[in-house]
């Protein structure tokens, strides 16, 4: 296949593939929150569903809201996180990358939060006023803990990957930092940090749908809302893998070659025919799940489908804390933490000792 | 508080009391004008800390009946101050909600069903008709068509 | 069929309203998301939202207090949305018909701000579980 | 553009996703801290004492056990014993266990029911599931004996509806082993949470003092070092034969609410395995003809604390002044002192921990039956087989006469 073929392919499928990936890790995280508490949970094309029906409802727009800032609020996020998960895609396919390329990534993950923030504060309601303080609040929490773990990594990069490359994602990728003292601290904020921004409990706070109705997305409706929920289920996708890239060594996906496309088929066979029967038994459907992540583990994202794991756990057994707990948490314990984290690597650094 | 203890505190009242009343083992009542309820509920929550339980507004036709409920935990004895007001025209009787703050609401409720008027009430306000209910009707009274 | 409508029955958001009711509907409804029923699997969910939802589940008699509310309610859920009056007050206010407090039957005060509204109606004191699904149920394959 | 400046008032409700009823809480604050607090109910105030009217000691057990549809065993029992108060009846031994059963059953369900919601509004919804799943064998327990999961109405003036066959015996035993089994893992799960530690205790904390001057009752008094339990203070139905605890906490926060909940669901389970094992033969009611005039207080606990029934009577068929209390009515408004102070995430779960039900607070369940013509027992009688002849007339029925049978 020549390289210009593979670029046109890679530009065309890019959108489209990130937000059905999107959708459907939207279903997993359903899906197994569900089994975990007993049900059954919802069926494969739920989220499909979901967007494709609030694609076709009314649009309605508060009287008190800033017209164009609520209009726009949701396509800027859905934009930014689009943009992060194509340059993501990009670096894993064909380990294109630029200097600095993590830095613009920091600024692309932002951008969801702060539309969120843009949105639901040019609503113009009290409960998404209320929201918006706290979404404020969470990512100035969030993000100190979420550089500073990076800067770990850069720090364990640039012993092992020449001069500069430590800025540039696709050298970060190649080593795993996660394997050393540091790294893996600074992997468990990063990962907790990564909970907060996908508005998870337990730092679901500013969606917080008992105490604020939906918080930040109350006033939001049919299409606007489906660009949301898009854009959740493509930050999704990229976040995990950005996670990845940068402490668990990337990901090294390879399509399967001529001789495994026997073995392909018959797993997406088993899915599809485990999807169909899933109706009959609760056997079927785990069956299904299971084979679903390992064909994802096959095609190179088992580190991908780990962090999800990850953050569906988390989420399914605890509580959502208060705003100002978690703020504490953030900045306290996991800021000392990490800064504790930044210590060891440097010491690492210095004296060579890789483990630290 | 023990039954003998109780009979005899609430013998203490007599003064201020019509009569007292046994319908039961544990069922006591203590008849008192509107004038005197205040002085008596409040001998019964402070003094002899029984707990309030709540106020029942009755239109007894000739009169309105205020009933205030009391219980003592230790033996289960029920203890109902009933106070007459004998004005229909303009009923009015004191609050017990600056000593027991949990009457705040029922009396609230009162004023808007039977139309009573709760002296020194911190906040008389509508508690439990709708917004729009017309003043001076009031649906618990006797009076009020259907 | 437009797609629209058929994505519509594979996703229904319903939001909750209790108008007066006595508790056991709302609890019933609740218990419509519990692991013994679980409507996700048919992708039905509670928005905390009116905004979000497409059918309004609505319990209790109709206070006149709550009767205001409700027009309200219904106006700022986008249309299409499905009305659905689960219980024997909602119905027809029930045990409770002519009480001075009572503005219902919800139908009518539904009717009263579009009279084109879909309402479908789930009698029962309280309607089982299974019955309120089998009424959402028969109202999406009557669309 | 002229701007003043006011006080961010935040309103939850009256359509709000804490309470499944309607209310209307105004909280005023200050970022996010409640600096004052104000309710406006009147949502779920039904008024059901005008058109109870032409309703008879006989049909009100069914119209309070729609008070409030978690409390629709204890409403009716309170109800049914100020009347039985009035009459003076002795009702039969195997009534009085029966009746205590289904009101610890109902306990037990409720109790689940609101550790779910509880952790339904902190967001767990791993607790939430958990716990309403194992709520429902208790539900169709319920239903197998009264023939609803929910309002009841199985209390009637002299006795019991539905009794309790004894072969359905050694199965409610079975069921209740798998439920405290399963109520154990979950009491351990949620005592020992460390996350549920730091957002609940020392949250929403009403003191003893303010306990005693709002006349709180319930699980909301017990977890503030109020030891009341009108099961124990004023033992009805069998309470007096059975050998339980009465749980209280002293701290009054929202965790100390969840402990006494959670502790006192044993207790049920406890209770009603000896009621069953104690169960009397015999029959399940007394017929009651009339009701002689007087007054009479029936008090239960409910779920929520203690549910108070006033009733008078002229001697007619039907009371001339039904008052009801609520256990809620007087739980609610403990909120200002609980709430005043807090994070707004903390006033929803305060104002969560009390259970509220403000189906019950808005119920003025009065029943008033002034104008009614009094008739007594006999001339009821009469009057039905009239009607009943009417009827056969008019549907064309064939007559008979008890000679022909």
């Amino acid at each position: 296949m020549s390289e210009q073929l593979m670029n046109i392919l890679f530009w065309v499928l890019v959108v489209p593939g990130t937000v059905v990936l999107g959708l459907v890790a939207s279903w997993i995280v359903r899906k197994v929150s569900a089994l975990v508490q007993w049900r059954v949970g919802p069926p494969l094309l739920q989220p499909a569903y979901d967007v494709m029906k609030l694609m076709g409802k009314e649009i309605l727009v508060p009287q008190e809201a800033q017209r164009i800032v609520f209009l726009a609020a949701p396509l800027v996020g859905l934009v930014g996180v689009l943009l992060l998960s194509i340059m993501l895609w990009r670096i894993t396919l064909s380990q294109t990358a630029f200097m600095g390329d993590i830095i613009v990534a920091i600024y692309l993950m932002v951008l969801p939060s702060l539309a969120l923030i843009l949105g639901s504060s040019g609503s113009g309601s009290p409960h998404a006023a209320v929201g918006t303080g706290r979404e404020m609040k969470l990512v100035m929490a969030y993000e100190l803990p979420l550089i500073l773990a990076f800067v770990v990594v850069i720090i364990k990069a640039a012993g092992s990957v020449g001069p500069g490359g430590q800025l540039s994602l696709a050298a970060i990728a190649q080593q795993t930092p996660a394997l050393s003292l540091s790294g893996m601290l600074a992997f468990l904020a990063a990962l907790l940090c990564v909970q907060a921004k996908l508005g998870f409990v337990p730092f679901d706070i500013a969606e917080a749908e008992t105490e604020l109705g939906s918080g930040v997305l109350m006033e939001y409706s049919g299409a606007l809302l489906a660009v949301w929920k898009l854009m959740q289920a493509v930050m999704l996708v990229a976040l995990p893998l950005f996670l990845g890239m940068v402490f668990l060594g990337g990901f090294h996906a390879t399509l399967p070659a001529p001789g495994h496309v026997p073995f392909f088929a018959a797993a997406l066979l088993v899915l599809a025919g485990a999807r169909l029967l899933a109706n009959r038994s609760k056997l079927m459907d785990v069956l299904s799940l299971l084979v679903f992540i390992g064909l994802c583990i096959w095609v190179g994202l088992g580190k991908y489908v780990l962090i999800v794991v990850l953050l569906i756990l988390i989420k399914n057994t605890n509580p959502r804390v208060r705003i100002d707990q978690a703020m504490r948490f953030f900045w306290v314990y996991c800021g000392g933490a990490l800064a504790a984290a930044v210590v060891l690597a440097s010491i690492g650094y210095w004296w060579d000792i890789r483990w630290l | 508080m023990e039954q003998e203890e109780l009979k005899n505190r609430l013998s203490e009242l007599k003064d201020e009391l019509i009569d007292i009343e046994q319908t039961a083992d544990n069922r006591i009542f203590l008849l008192c004008e509107a004038s005197n309820a205040y002085g008596v509920a409040r001998f019964l929550f402070e003094e002899l800390s029984l707990r309030f339980v709540i106020v029942t507004g009755i239109d007894a036709d000739d009169c309105f009946e205020m009933l205030y409920h009391f219980s003592n935990d230790q033996t289960g004895c029920m203890v109902t101050v009933k106070a007459f007001i004998r004005d229909r025209e303009t009923p009015s009787i004191e609050s017990v909600t600056p000593f027991v703050r949990g009457a705040e609401w029922i009396e609230r409720e009162i004023h808007d069903v039977l139309g009573i008027n709760f002296e020194n009430h911190p906040d008389l306000r509508r508690l439990i008709l709708f917004d729009d209910w017309p003043e001076g009707v009031y649906p618990l009274r006797k009076d009020v068509k259907k | 069929m437009s797609v629209k409508i058929w994505a519509l029955k594979k996703s229904v958001w319903v939001f909750h309203v209790n108008t007066g009711a006595c508790n056991n509907c709302d609890i019933e409804i609740v218990n419509m998301l519990t692991p013994k029923y679980d409507v996700e699997r048919f992708g039905i969910k509670l928005v905390g939202s009116p905004r979000h939802a497409d059918a309004l589940l609505v319990t209790g008699v109709g206070t006149e207090q709550a009767a205001i509310r409700l027009r309200e309610v219904y106006r700022q859920t986008p249309k299409p949305c499905a009305v659905f009056l689960v219980g024997a007050c909602a119905c027809g206010t029930g045990i409770f018909k002519g009480g001075y407090h009572v503005a219902g039957p919800v139908d009518e005060i539904i009717r009263e701000v579009d009279p084109d509204a879909i309402i479908a109606y789930v009698p029962g004191c309280p309607p089982k579980p299974e019955a309120m699904i089998s009424g959402v149920v028969k109202v999406l394959s009557a669309i | 553009m002229k701007k003043t400046l006011h006080k961010p008032i935040l309103a939850v409700g009256p359509f709000h996703p804490l309470q499944e009823e309607m209310e209307f809480f105004q909280l005023t604050v200050d970022g996010e801290t409640v600096t004052d607090i104000d309710v406006r109910i009147s949502y779920n105030h039904r008024g059901i004492e005008k058109l109870s009217e032409t309703l008879q000691f006989d049909q009100i057990p069914f119209l309070v056990s729609r008070i409030c549809g978690i409390c629709s065993a204890s409403h009716p029992l309170a109800y049914i014993q100020a009347v039985e108060e009035i009459a003076g009846v002795a009702v039969p031994e195997r009534a009085r266990y029966v009746r205590t059963i289904i009101n610890e059953l109902e306990r037990i369900h409720s109790h689940l029911l609101w550790v779910g919601l509880g952790g339904h509004f902190i967001g767990y919804d791993t607790v939430f599931m958990w716990a309403w799943k194992y709520r429902e064998p208790v539900l169709d327990l319920l239903e197998e004996i009264t023939g609803n999961r929910n309002n009841y109405g199985n209390v009637r003036v002299g006795g019991c509806r539905e009794d309790i066959p004894d072969e359905m015996v050694p199965k409610i035993l079975k069921e209740l082993d798998k439920v405290e089994k399963k109520t154990d893992m979950l009491t351990k799960a949620v005592l020992d949470d460390p996350v549920l530690h730091a957002r609940l205790k020392g949250v929403g904390i009403l003191s003893k003092n303010d306990a005693v001057s709002f006349a709180v009752t319930g699980p909301t008094a017990r977890g503030s070092g109020v030891a009341i339990d009108v099961r124990r203070d004023d033992p009805y139905a069998a309470y007096g034969d059975l050998d339980w605890n009465v749980i209280s906490q002293t701290e009054g926060d929202v965790f100390a609410k969840a402990v006494v909940r959670l502790l006192e669901t044993f207790e049920s389970i406890k209770m009603v395995r000896e009621a069953l094992k104690e169960l009397p033969k015999g029959p399940i009611a007394v017929e009651v003809r009339e009701i002689p005039p007087g007054e009479g207080c029936g008090h239960a606990e409910a779920p929520r604390g203690e549910t108070f029934h006033y009733i008078r009577s002229d001697g007619g068929n039907r009371p001339t002044r039904h008052k009801v209390r609520a256990p809620s009515y007087v739980n609610v408004p403990s909120f200002k002192a609980s709430c005043i102070g807090q994070h707004v995430a903390d006033v929803t779960l305060t104002l969560a921990a009390v259970d509220p039900c403000y189906s019950c607070t808005e119920r003025l369940a009065v029943v008033d039956g002034h104008s009614a013509v009094i008739h007594d027992y006999e001339a009821l009688l009469q009057m039905s087989r009239e009607k009943t002849a009417r009827i056969k007339k008019e549907i064309g029925a064939p007559e008979f006469k008890l000679e022909d049978i």
